[in-house]
């Protein structure tokens, strides 16, 4: 894991502080220890790495974004920097539900049950920019698996200006990242993840008020 | 050089009593002025860092305000509304920012005059027509331009008028520090004054802090200023009456001209980047009406 | 002076030999040809004035390119949406027309050059907070500033050219009517092959009319021209090759720039003022892009 | 009627040439002899101005605005500038339906039967920037006395921004001025109003067909 934690600090935060610059907003509702989920709006690449760039070193290695397996290890390069750089957490998309061996959400329970900090996209891949699109309830059934770990709403903003989906070109522009309180599970998983939503949607910092 | 050096000594001294008073105002009532405290210990960060880059010399000086066009102009493009086509239109715009801090190092004054208003000006439509995007052409190419103009072409002249020849044994670097001193102690001066006195706005929609007590007592206080650090510059007592008045008058309307900016687009700050300041953008925005108007008379003046 | 009444004699020629031409395509074929006869008869009259005016001496020639501003920007201003509030903002802005034009006619330099980019630049959003109005400030100021520049700045480089003094025997008004007749000449070679040969149009969304075919024909006869027209400038023949490729893609891209405008307002002729031409507008586009260009070509080499 | 003549073609034409300009079209389908009823759209005192200068000298003697005697003779510099320099035909506005001696439009029909060319403004006084307000139908009255006079719609539009109502400060704004076809009147007074003012609302320049 000393490849990411250099990676993040010699060439991400300054990129990053450089060709954008991080407007970040509750930064000290980030979790110093895991486990924990964090549920982000998802429009670009550089999502994952502005997010990431806020934990400081010592936290880092356990920051792992949940990705899928069949697209960020599909090349040699894709699998170096998705696994080596980035330590993203692989998801098994197609399959899964043929063979259910285990339950899909497993390996990510056992990733939170090792205290780790989980990035969730619950839009699924990358929308179009500057749109929010449904959530998909994975998130939800997960924290309903392991109710006891806080889930963190974390908006960003900016980055489909940045480096929108199928863009080549970063342009600068400033990523503001607005981290709201935690939120435990409580209801039904339909509810929390309406719940959760609405954080996006108002940019409502006490969605769980 | 040594009026540099003996007035960098000023400026750090008024930040120490500054510090002071700021210390002495928390013992006495227990607050603890956290807004103030930031606000002072990002003037020492600013000051410092001003006065470092322009004791190095001239890379040193043209690059600090190459950088902080690049991050006024970024926060400006941030944010107002643009269209998704406007991004490449942007970067071309971003590019233009090192050749034109370029030619100010050069000190190629007929080149630095016209890259952003005439080379820029005719490339930015250029590139919006190949993409193809006809609807709210006008709109996106006059802000983007605009911006340009404000945040790069603007504050590059402070790096030229570091760059300028020695005129009576006074450099660019004195005339530079005169300027950039003058309008900061000049937003002090109407923020005290406004404080203090203030009863009029002046601009209420536009932005209820300033008024006419403000700006009155900031402008006779700038132009006592103006008058007493003369040793900086070859001027005359009259010069430096309307050194004084055109800077405190310039600081005034350039405040305004970025809180309508932002008033515009609805938001209050432009970003977090300074503590205490706001973003970059709140704390040039005089200097962004300062810096042309002095460079000018002086140029037309002395050169 | 005599190259410059030889080249005014080849311009009345060629429009004689134009006029003839259409008689006898008149005769043969009984058609009346009355959108390309107001055409020509536009052309006698706007050729006769231009070459009056520039033979008849410096107020002559820096007035018509004054009236020339005045008339374009008023049709700028007259297409593009604008809020109430910004008649007042365009009323400054018109005032500024006849100084820019003074400081040509004065052959003041240092202050033509900044006059509209810095200080009505500075000016504009200055008049624009005392009328109290936030919303649209951005977009207004970003217009109106725009098309001072495009219209009243770059059109008056024209008139700054017919004041250069001489180089090598040849006078400003030499390199003016150069400048002018092949910007001009270069449109209708344009015309000419797009309509013969145009197959692949370059911009479809902004003006289908504009095709490769015709930019690259007209590419290469305007460098001829250049050449052949030598005799009016300083040049050397590969600054004359320079020259007429510039002009030839300047001009382009002024045109397009133009109709780009006519379209994000969702206009097609910006104005009758000309007979078969359209607006004035459509007259003088490409020489708002040739006329900045070639200037500052021409005055970094030669002055 | 010497005066206005002259104050039309060294003043007013020389002025709106250059200090606005007018655009005109279908300046082929104003007449050259009255008698005519006019009705324009009515924003600024240049519309007045504007239209009246598109006709020929000869012409212009016979060319009057409609305008209420009680604003327009108010002073004697007003009156004027109404009387000898315009040659308005002044209407009284109050009082008229008490008395009722004669009927209130009979000196409009009897300058029609005098062959002048009236210019009627159906809005009432001058509307709001760019605002076109209900047509008074006073206009299809006086083309149901004179039914064999045409009815001529004129649109005029950027005297608005030029010299809007209630602003002293003349801003150099093209003027468009839209002449319509003859229209006659042949229906009821409602709906012939109605036909005018749709003219207006579609621009469009073929209203009575």
């Amino acid at each position: 894991m000393r490849l990411k934690t250099l990676f993040f600090l010699l060439i991400v935060r300054p990129l990053l502080l450089l060709l954008s610059g991080i407007r970040a907003e509750g930064t000290e509702r980030l979790p110093r220890q895991g486990p924990a989920i964090l549920v982000a709006n998802h429009n670009s690449h550089l999502d994952t790495l502005a997010l990431m760039s806020l934990f400081p070193a010592a936290t880092l290695p356990r920051v792992r974004p949940v990705a899928a397996r069949d697209y960020f290890y599909a090349t040699v390069l894709r699998r170096f920097v998705s696994e080596r750089l980035v330590g993203i957490l692989p998801l098994e998309r197609r399959g899964v539900k043929k063979r259910e061996e285990h339950h899909p959400l497993e390996p990510l329970a056992e990733a939170l049950d090792r205290g780790e900090i989980l990035i969730i996209y619950p839009e699924g891949s990358r929308g179009e920019p500057g749109e929010l699109r449904p959530f998909k309830s994975g998130f939800a059934h997960l924290a309903k698996m392991r109710p006891h770990v806080p889930v963190i709403p974390v908006e960003i903003k900016g980055t489909d200006r940045a480096l929108p989906k199928d863009e080549a070109l970063w342009v600068p522009f400033i990523i503001d990242i607005h981290i709201g309180e935690a939120c435990y599970y409580n209801n039904t998983v339909r509810e929390f993840t309406r719940r959760i939503e609405r954080f996006f949607e108002n940019g409502d910092p006490h969605a769980d008020r | 050089m040594n009026r540099v050096v003996l007035t960098g000594g000023l400026i750090l001294a008024l930040l120490t009593l500054a510090t002071l008073i700021l210390e002495i105002m928390r013992r006495r009532s227990g607050l603890p002025y956290r807004e103030l405290g930031a606000r002072i210990r990002s003037w020492w960060v600013m000051a410092g860092l001003f006065l470092a880059l322009i004791l190095s010399g001239r890379a040193g000086a043209v690059g600090l305000f190459a950088l902080v066009s690049y991050l006024a102009v970024k926060e400006y493009f941030t944010m107002i509304p643009i269209r998704r086509v406007d991004r490449r239109i942007i970067f071309w715009a971003y590019l233009a920012i090192p050749l034109q801090y370029w030619w100010a190092y050069e000190g190629w004054y007929g080149m630095f005059i016209i890259w952003i208003p005439v080379y820029l000006f005719l490339l930015l439509p250029f590139r919006q027509i190949l993409t193809g995007q006809t609807r709210g052409f006008l709109e996106s190419t006059g802000k983007v331009q605009w911006g340009m103009m404000l945040f790069v072409f603007s504050v590059s002249h402070l790096a030229f008028l570091y760059g300028l020849p020695e005129v009576e044994g006074h450099g660019g670097v004195e005339l530079l520090l005169y300027l950039v001193v003058l309008t900061e102690l000049n937003d002090i001066y109407q923020y005290l004054f406004g404080k203090s006195l203030g009863r009029r706005p002046i601009a209420p929609a536009v932005s209820p802090g300033k008024t006419l007590e403000g700006f009155l007592g900031a402008l006779a206080t700038t132009i006592l200023t103006a008058v007493a650090l003369r040793y900086l510059t070859p001027f005359s007592v009259p010069q430096a009456l309307a050194a004084g008045a055109v800077i405190a008058t310039a600081g005034f309307v350039g405040d305004l001209v970025v809180s309508m900016i932002k008033r515009d687009v609805g938001i209050k700050d432009s970003g977090d980047l300074i503590p205490g300041h706001g973003g970059i953008l709140d704390r040039i925005d005089s200097l962004t009406y300062t810096a042309p108007l002095f460079f000018h008379g002086v140029y037309y003046i002395f050169y």
